[in-house]
């Protein structure tokens, strides 16, 4: 039987024990992945201090600096590694900040998503009655509409809300609420699925006749064993929403010009793509490619991870 | 079953109902229709007649009844941008749409079913690992990306495909196909490839998880001890149990491969009606937006009936009662 | 010789009354034909109609040209010419506004018309190159006298079918996908083109349509994406073909009281020296070089040299100096600059995201910091007409007019009934109204462009717009396609070789 | 010579904290038509034993010692096909719920006729004639009727019926039931034991019923082995293990059986309980529970030796002074 | 109803006192279903007209085959379900309407034990955490030093190590376990506990251990027991009062040592018969007959009807109500009001019949 320790070297030495982080060790994919993600994010996290440029300094901007290559390439200018693109804006600096937006409305969206879908499907779960089947059918419906067309209606009625002039200042918002909205009915699903079955089990059970409030329990008892799955699913929805992002942006709906995520620089670049100027789409999409990819291994492996069935 | 069938009915009406509304509310921030209907310098006058004309200036409830009463009496209104009724111009590009879907949903399942198979009966295998990988990437990039990489390798570079339309077609009643000619066919290989790429990976990495999760379970376990052999258990036993959730999903899937197909008919030039909402939405061309979004939901509908009614062929425990086959997961 | 077409869209209809698109109006003149057309120089030559007189100040007689036949055999003559031209003003017609002068026409024998008039119309055969002429008969036969009426939801005739004068015929159409045309062999005029069959394709993605004549599946391409010239050219078998055009970017100011989104009282656009500011604070030269590729024609007018009303004088830029744009805003009392909000378009003109863009950027660098918004057009212009920007990009190409005064009436006279429709930002100057009214009745040439230029020269010292550029025309084709670029941007494949 | 030899066998699992031993050194026999008891506490390898026999052991479980023979031949080294061969046909096996062994998508009667044609060579009908027959042996009224039956249209009691029939219908000499009543209710668990017996007899099946439950063995066995963390701990006659244990474990396992009768003021009871398989003590594995335990209980693992009727792990029967 | 049917010794008052306890649960289709195919709401009576009395310091079992009701009529004293009709009242106290856990004061006094000790306790909580639950929910304790500490005396009275209580529970074994729950249910020093099959999923030489500690626990704290299980040898070691449960209705109720030595109810025979017995080993013993019957549709008049060897054409007819016989034995029969019962009775002669033709 191992020591519990609950001080923080101990629980850190007990999660380096744990099945979980040997069976992450054991798979290199997803240590390589892990290694990936862990770099992008110190990118985007850091993008001031390590970007070489501020993209969004457009007073420094020089259009002469122009669509220069890359750094080992002729022509190039060695201060700008990965080119610049047609406003002169250095390409690294843009992915590195266009990183930052992408991750930005990937994990809000993600949040937004998981918590609505969490208290929606607890709630569900454990209320039942006319407040699940109410949740349900709003899901069923969502649920068979497909997620782009949602978040283009989401999208459609929140830029009718706001105020135009607050249009490309929320714009960040409105991705996020437009994919948010959209996904959170697998979670609230998954959560309802699980919650029906842990609140027959005895320990709320228990909880119950010692008196403890619905709420006290939903939040304390069943939310924390519900959890492995939510992580999971958040995990893979990651990858999706970056993706749907982008998707978003290639329809004209994503984020605008002036702050590009790495989706409209991708649908920017696109139009270049014949024209030999190609690094200003292949480099925001091999980030891109390279971000979903690690965030969809690693889900991969914490499902397995997770699936007591499995192990 | 009748019962079902009403039930879905009803909920069918309430979804499209629900989605002409959200349509209505969006609608009116998408842009003024107005703008591109007169010519650049018309005069206020002018915009007001139109606006008048067209019914945009009664209030949004008011246009909202409208197009849901004469949408039940099948009329959509008149598309202000191509002066032609809606439902022709919805019907004259349905089978593009339809025929695109079709083709990427069968490859999906054709390649993507023996592949799941295969990696879950390998799954250490250096070629399983590979796929999985393969696939894995193949999702990771937008879809559009791949549009234009496929073409231009293809098109471009090797010459050996067409990199827009739906090459010669032939009308069978309205019904429009390209699958009876040499370059019609040809001219759904790429595009088909594109749309189904994502669905195809999503359905082996389905098959393959379910797949494993199958073949522990008891039953494999108690078959194998009566001495069955490999390829019944495999392929009778395991794929059959396996096939339920995979159905559901590529029932959802098949909506997915609706809405994509806006973004594959863009890259191609497929003129279907993906193309046409794309359209429509740069000219805010209201009554076709509406339409196609009251008819996608539509197609919804039957779709996820028809995967229910599916259900009761494949699992024996639903006959009697296809309700219980609602609580199927995402 | 084949041709096979590929453009941006696809034309809306096959009618022409029922749309004021150019695109799918120049399209369709393969098909239908005026009484009067543009020719390679974009001056007016005679086509369906032979001469043309002023008899009266408001009624002008056409002479119509004899032996012409229609597409299905049908002879033309002067009851084709009345009931296409009423069709095309009728109270239903949404192209009505295309023809604001006529009243009514009056058929005087077999081969001559009356046009009556509202009044003296110097721009009536502008007009005219617009307006299509059909077959009475088969009109009437198909029970398309009016113009298709939308709301009645009926599918119109003339949608689906056609049967002009012009030099091609329609063979068939698959909206979105592909309009085939073939030759008409009975055409009036002698052919100057080799074609026996035009096949035309939308392809909507810049890449796609680049990647169909780089792979040889088309034989011309219209718009040609800008950034893709140098690989379409150096790809052996391909060209592009790129000269300045006829529409005229610029920007608007708001000049109302306030600010849509700014940070100062006031509304700083309404004094000029801001304005100016602005304008000096623009590299032109530069966006030309790199964002335009060397394409786009630096303009200080807000119209290109083909368009009367143009001056060579008045063309001069005010020179790019941020150190002046720095001492105007100063002088005016914004030393630090201030804030408003920019729109653009993102699918309207050629780079117009990232000539905005460039702007802005040059704007930051003399302290103005513009909040750029890009949108699709639909939901630009309806910002830009109802004022909800500070400044706003537009494009004018003074179709189909093709003269000043269709920039002097809509941009640059006071807001008022049927004038000024496109001057959201308020720009008012009493003398400029008073000019626009008169030139809109003079019939003597000479007088109307000098009055035009007098008006050109106020606008300008004040800076009442922005003028930037006349975007490229750019196209690429085969080799071995030879073809006229007119400035109008718009193809016409009566002039096409296939070699 | 006995239908099935088991000697010293071992089952391991690799993990990675090193290699445990569910199973360790387990021998035994099962003679012709002789039903073999084997109880023990959950965890004791009663399952992997049986799983072991039929060549079902779940990766990575792998047999890591000692030999399987039936009938005289090794089976524990057959390739995966021949063992595919013997199962169903020589071995067949019942598991604990009826409601999971069967797969829900296929009739009942599919499931038998596939069963019964893999491996005896027999025409459709005739293999349909049997099934039927086999439904009617497992006492399911008009056998016809539900050959065309899904299993959710069972009930329990009758799904452990056809899995029965599943088991035996290509005649096999020997059944491995592990825990085939312990899913069911009380009054059911008795007519499915019956009937198991009766098939058993009738065909002069060998079986070994793996279980807990002392009673089932108590009425089933001919002789019962008591598992104790993956060893032997006694294997003998039931009456006599049952009545007169040899082992200690064995004696307190009896003892704290709660029996109908006269109550007693508390249940003997075995302190502590059975360890994980990652800390088994040196030594015996029941010294730190055993009432008896003497110094050399740490440190002499006892073997298996002849007491009474039977054979008992326990080293007070193996002249060791305390 | 009839009166009580157990005959107190003492003239104190029962502790708990269930009367007429009725639990339907609606099992209709939905409305639209009913609406267009018709057919009528259905209802599973699980717990249907129940009368029990149990004095206190003394335990009362329910035995009963699964489904019978026996958890039912747990649930509904905890206040877990609410009772479609009945009252219970405990210690003279109506509690039927109040839910789980209130009135605080009055719950504090009734705890229950589970059957599963695996699921019984939160898996992401300490041990600590999960015995002070009870103790901080009806502020038992004043100060956190003054929990940890009654947590640990509780761990200790239960057999485990103080220091236990910072483990998680997956790090003990079964028994264990349900010595935690034990300790977590008697924290708010209860007098009453309701135990739904504490040992049914422990092996039977942990389930030695429980039920010892059960009974020390009644001697040294007085405690009150209503005590679940289908095991009528375990229920034998626990009990004062045993009664059987068919189909949501009591048959059967006598004190322990009557009901196995002079069981009445044909029921009750059945299920003593199911009780393997140790020393007579390999015995062909004759099965009970039939599977317990849908309780969404049971016969009508006697419920046990289509099993008894007894029935006649009253037990068709009419159902029977609990009666009171000599030693404080109750039953539910008419065959043992009209003393046809006192024959042994032969439940094989049926059971060999439907042996085979079971369904
Ligand atoms: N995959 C595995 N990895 C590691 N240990 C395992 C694995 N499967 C089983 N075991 C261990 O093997 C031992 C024997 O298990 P087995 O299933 O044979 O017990 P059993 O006697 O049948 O118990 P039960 O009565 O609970 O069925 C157990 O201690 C178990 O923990
Ligand atoms: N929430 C519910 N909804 C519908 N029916 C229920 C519900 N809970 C219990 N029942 C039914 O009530 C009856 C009695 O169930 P209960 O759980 O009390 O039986 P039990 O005697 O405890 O059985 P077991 O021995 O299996 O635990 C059963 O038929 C059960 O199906
Ligand atoms: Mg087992
Ligand atoms: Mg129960």
């Amino acid at each position: 039987m191992t020591m519990s320790d609950t001080s923080f070297a101990g629980r850190l030495r007990s999660f380096a024990d744990s099945d979980l982080f040997y069976s992450f060790r054991r798979s290199k994919t997803t240590v390589i992945a892990a290694a990936a993600l862990a770099l992008l994010f110190f990118g985007a996290i850091f993008a001031p201090v390590i970007a070489p440029f501020d993209p969004f300094d457009i007073a420094h901007l020089n259009l002469l600096d122009s669509e220069l290559p890359p750094a080992w390439m002729e022509g190039s200018n060695s201060a700008y590694w990965l080119g610049t693109d047609t406003q002169a804006r250095d390409v690294l600096s843009s992915i590195l900040y266009g990183l930052r937006i992408s991750l930005f409305v990937g994990f809000a969206s993600v949040i937004l998503a998981a918590v609505l879908g969490v208290f929606l499907g607890l709630v569900g779960g454990f209320v039942g009655g006319i407040v699940d089947a109410v949740i349900m059918r709003v899901a069923d419906v969502l649920l068979s509409f497909p997620a782009i067309l949602v978040a283009l209606l989401i999208n459609g009625v929140m830029r009718g809300i706001l105020p135009a002039n607050q249009h490309e200042s929320a714009a960040i918002l409105v991705l996020v609420l437009a994919i948010g909205l959209t996904n959170w009915v697998q979670y609230a699903r998954t959560v309802r699925g699980s919650t029906l079955v842990e609140r027959q089990r005895e320990y709320v059970q228990a909880a119950r006749t010692i008196g403890v409030g619905r709420l006290r329990i939903m939040l304390t008892h069943i939310l924390p064993n519900v959890l492995g799955p939510v992580l999971v699913i958040a995990t893979i929805n990651l990858g999706m929403a970056v993706l749907t992002e982008a998707t978003l942006s290639f329809l004209g709906v994503g984020m605008p010009a002036t702050q590009p995520s790495l989706g409209t620089l991708i649908r920017v670049g696109n139009e270049y793509l014949f024209s030999g100027i190609w690094w200003v789409v292949i480099f925001p999409s091999a980030t891109l490619a390279v971000l979903v990819l690690a965030v969809n291994l690693i889900g991969d492996w914490l499902r397995d991870a997770l699936n007591p069935k499995l192990r | 079953m009748f019962v079902f069938l009403v039930r879905r009915l009803l909920q069918a009406v309430m979804v499209m109902l629900a989605v002409a509304f959200i349509a209505f509310l969006m609608f009116r921030y998408l842009g003024d229709p107005v703008n591109n209907i007169v010519s650049q310098d018309a005069t206020q006058q002018q915009r007001e007649e139109v606006r008048q004309r067209l019914g945009l200036d009664d209030p949004m409830a008011i246009q909202y009844g409208r197009f849901v009463i004469n949408a039940a009496k099948g009329d959509f209104g008149v598309s202000y941008r191509n002066s032609r009724p809606v439902s022709a111009l919805l019907a004259e590009r349905l089978p593009a749409t339809a025929e695109l879907v079709l083709v990427a949903a069968l490859l999906s399942l054709v390649l993507g079913i023996p592949l799941g198979i295969y990696t879950a009966l390998k799954p250490r295998g250096v070629l399983s690992q590979g796929l999985q990988i393969m696939s894995l990437i193949g999702i990771s990039l937008p879809t559009f990306v791949t549009g234009i990489l496929l073409i231009l390798v293809f098109s471009v570079w090797l010459g050996w495909l067409p990199s827009f339309g739906r090459g010669d077609v032939i009308d069978i009643g309205w019904w429009s196909t390209g699958f009876l000619t040499a370059s019609g066919l040809k001219a759904l290989i790429l595009p088909s490839f594109m749309l189904c790429l994502f669905q195809l990976t999503l359905i082996m990495r389905l098959v393959r998880a379910e797949m494993l999760e199958v073949l522990r379970a008891d039953y494999i376990k108690f078959a194998k001890a009566r001495g069955l052999k490999n390829r019944a258990i495999h392929f009778r036993h395991a794929l059959k149990n396996t096939l339920i959730p995979v159905v559901t999903i590529f029932g959802l899937q098949l909506g997915g491969l609706i809405a994509f197909a806006i973004i594959t008919e863009t890259v191609f030039q497929w003129p279907g009606m993906g193309a046409l909402f794309i359209q429509a939405v740069n000219f805010t061309d209201v009554p076709v937006m509406a339409a196609y979004l009251v008819m996608v939901s539509l197609i919804f509908v039957i779709i996820n009936t028809s995967v229910d009614l599916l259900y009761n062929v494949i699992d024996p425990r639903l006959r009697t009662d296809p309700t219980r086959a609602s609580g199927k997961g995402a | 010789a084949e041709l096979r077409y590929a453009a941006a869209g696809d034309i809306y209809g096959l009618d022409p009354d029922s749309m004021t698109d150019s695109f799918s109006n120049n399209f369709l003149s393969h098909i239908y034909e005026p009484l009067v057309r543009y020719n390679k120089e974009l001056k007016i030559e005679p086509a369906l109609a032979l001469s043309w007189e002023v008899v009266k100040p408001d009624v002008v007689r056409f002479k119509l040209r004899q032996g012409v036949k229609f597409h299905d055999g049908a002879d033309f003559g002067a009851d084709d010419v009345v009931m296409s031209l009423m069709r095309a003003v009728d109270e239903n017609s949404p192209i009505k506004g295309n023809l604001p002068a006529l009243k009514s026409v009056e058929k005087i024998d077999d081969y001559t018309v009356d046009l009556h008039l509202a009044g003296p119309t110097p721009l009536l055969n502008n007009y005219l190159t617009n307006i299509a002429v059909f077959d009475a008969g088969w009109l009437e036969n198909n029970n398309a006298v009016k113009p298709i009426n939308a709301e009645l939801g009926q599918e119109g005739y003339t949608s689906t079918h056609a049967n002009g004068t012009g030099p091609f015929k329609l063979e068939s159409r698959r909206p979105d996908a592909q309009t085939v045309l073939v030759a008409n062999e009975g055409w009036w005029d002698k052919p100057q083109h080799n074609l026996t069959k035009i096949i035309f394709t939308p392809i909507a993605s810049d890449a796609t349509r680049v990647a169909a004549l780089l792979s040889g599946e088309v034989d011309i391409i219209t718009p040609s994406p800008l950034q893709d010239a140098k690989r379409i050219a150096a790809n052996p078998g391909t060209k592009v073909l790129e000269n300045p055009g006829l529409r005229t970017i610029m920007m608007n100011f708001n000049m109302r009281d306030k600010l849509v989104d700014g940070n100062v009282e006031g509304n700083p656009f309404k004094d000029a020296r801001v304005r100016k500011a602005v304008y000096q604070a623009i590299n032109m030269d530069l966006v030309r070089d790199k964002i335009m590729r060397g394409k786009s024609r630096v303009s200080g007018m807000q119209i290109a040299p083909e368009v009367p009303g143009f001056d060579a004088k008045l063309n001069e830029r005010f020179p790019y100096d941020p150190a002046a744009a720095k001492a105007l805003l100063t002088e005016a009392g914004y030393p630090d600059g201030f804030q408003f909000n920019m729109n653009c378009p993102n699918d309207a003109y050629v780079n117009d995201e990232e000539v905005c863009q460039a702007m802005t950027a040059m704007l930051a660098q003399v302290g103005l910091n513009a909040k750029l918004v890009t949108e699709a057009r639909t939901l630009h212009f309806k910002k830009a007409q109802e004022g909800q920007t500070d400044m706003f990009m537009i494009g004018w190409a003074t179709l189909p007019m093709l003269d000043g005064f269709s920039v002097l009436s809509a941009m640059l006279h006071s807001p008022e009934e049927k004038l000024g429709t496109w001057n959201p930002g308020g720009y008012t100057n009493a003398k400029v109204d008073e000019l626009v009214k008169k030139i809109d009745v003079e019939l003597d040439e000479t007088k109307r462009r000098e009055m035009m230029v007098e008006a050109f020269a106020i606008t300008e010292q004040e800076v009442a717009w922005l003028p930037l550029h006349q975007q490229p025309l750019s196209w690429a084709v085969r080799d071995n396609v030879e073809v006229v670029q007119t400035a109008d941007d718009l193809l016409r494949l009566w002039y096409v070789n296939v070699k | 010579m006995a239908l099935l030899e088991v000697e010293n066998l071992k089952v391991e699992f690799p993990t990675r904290k090193g290699v445990l031993t569910a199973v360790d050194n387990v021998s035994f026999n099962v003679e012709q038509g002789e039903i073999l008891g084997v109880v023990g506490e959950s965890g004791a390898g009663k399952s992997m034993t049986g799983a072991a026999v039929i060549g079902l052991l779940e990766p990575p479980g792998r047999i890591g010692g000692g030999q399987i023979r039936l009938d005289g031949k090794r089976i524990d080294n057959l390739s995966p096909d021949e063992m595919r061969k013997i199962r169903g046909r020589h071995i067949g096996a019942i598991f604990q719920d009826p409601l999971t062994s069967l797969n829900p998508l296929f009739t009942v009667g599919e499931q038998l006729v596939e069963t019964i044609r893999t491996h005896l060579p027999m025409s459709a009908a005739d293999a349909k004639k049997r099934a039927i027959g086999w439904l009617a042996e497992v006492g399911i009224p008009a056998p016809d009727r539900r050959f065309d039956q899904y299993p959710h249209q069972f009930s329990g009691g009758m799904r452990q019926r056809v899995v029965i029939a599943l088991a035996l219908c290509a005649e096999p000499r020997l059944i491995i039931a592990d825990e085939p009543t312990t899913a069911l209710d009380v009054s059911v668990q008795a007519q499915i034991i019956a009937l198991l017996k009766r098939v058993c007899r009738e065909r002069n099946a060998a079986a070994i019923l793996v279980t807990h439950d002392m009673g089932v063995i108590a009425e089933t066995a001919d002789r019962v082995a008591v598992m104790y963390a993956g060893r032997l701990a006694e294997i003998g006659p039931v009456a006599h293990v049952l009545q007169k244990p040899s082992h200690p474990y064995t004696a307190g396992l009896m003892g704290s059986i709660p029996r109908v009768g006269p109550r007693p003021k508390r249940l003997i009871q075995i302190e502590g309980s059975m360890p994980r398989l990652t800390d088994i003590p040196s030594g015996c594995a029941f010294n730190p529970r055993c009432p008896k335990v003497f110094a050399e209980c740490h440190r002499i693992r006892p073997e298996l030796r002849p007491v009474a009727d039977g054979a008992a792990a326990c080293l007070l029967y193996e002249g060791v002074t305390q | 109803m009839n009166a009580a049917p157990i005959k107190l010794k003492s003239r104190e008052a029962p502790l708990l006192q269930v009367k007429g306890l009725k639990k339907h649960f609606a099992m209709s289709k939905p409305f639209l279903n009913r609406l267009l195919e018709g057919g009528e709401q259905q209802t599973v009576k699980a717990v249907d007209g129940l009368d029990l009395d149990i004095p206190r310091g003394q335990t009362l079992s329910l035995v009963g085959e699964s489904g019978c009701g026996k958890s039912t009529v747990a649930r509904l004293i905890m206040g877990l379900s609410s009772p479609s009709g009945g009252s219970i009242l405990f210690d003279g106290a109506d509690i039927s309407r109040a839910p789980a856990g209130q009135p605080a004061d009055i719950r504090r006094r009734m705890q229950m034990i589970f059957q599963d000790p695996y699921a019984s306790l939160n898996p992401r909580w300490r041990v600590a955490d999960i015995i002070a639950e009870p103790l901080r929910t009806y502020g038992m304790c004043a100060s956190r030093q003054e929990q940890r500490r009654e947590v640990d005396r509780l761990l200790e009275f239960v057999g485990l190590n103080a220091k236990d209580g910072d483990k998680f529970p997956h790090e003990f074994s079964g028994g264990q376990r349900q010595r935690i729950s034990i300790a977590r249910a008697i924290s708010t020093k209860p007098e009453f506990l309701v135990c739904d099959e504490p040992t049914s999923a422990l092996d039977v030489s942990v389930q030695a251990q429980i039920l010892n500690l059960m009974r020390e626990m009644q001697r040294e704290l007085g405690l009150t027991y209503l005590f679940i299980s289908h095991d009528l040898a375990v229920v034998n070691f626990m009990s004062d009062w045993i009664g059987v449960m068919y189909l949501g209705r009591l048959v059967e109720v006598s004190p322990a040592a009557e009901l196995f030595a002079n069981p009445q109810h044909p029921y009750t025979r059945l299920l003593l018969d199911t009780i393997p017995d140790l020393e007579m080993s390999k015995r062909d013993r004759q099965p009970a007959a039939g599977e317990v019957p849908n309780p969404i549709n049971p016969p009508p008049g006697c419920h046990f009807r289509p099993r008894c060897a007894l029935a006649n054409e009253r037990c068709r007819r009419e159902a029977p109500v609990l009666r009171v016989y000599d030693g404080g034995v109750s039953a539910s029969c008419h065959a043992v009001e009209e003393g046809r019962a006192n024959e042994p009775i032969t439940v094989q002669a049926s059971a060999a019949q439907s042996l085979r033709a079971a369904v």
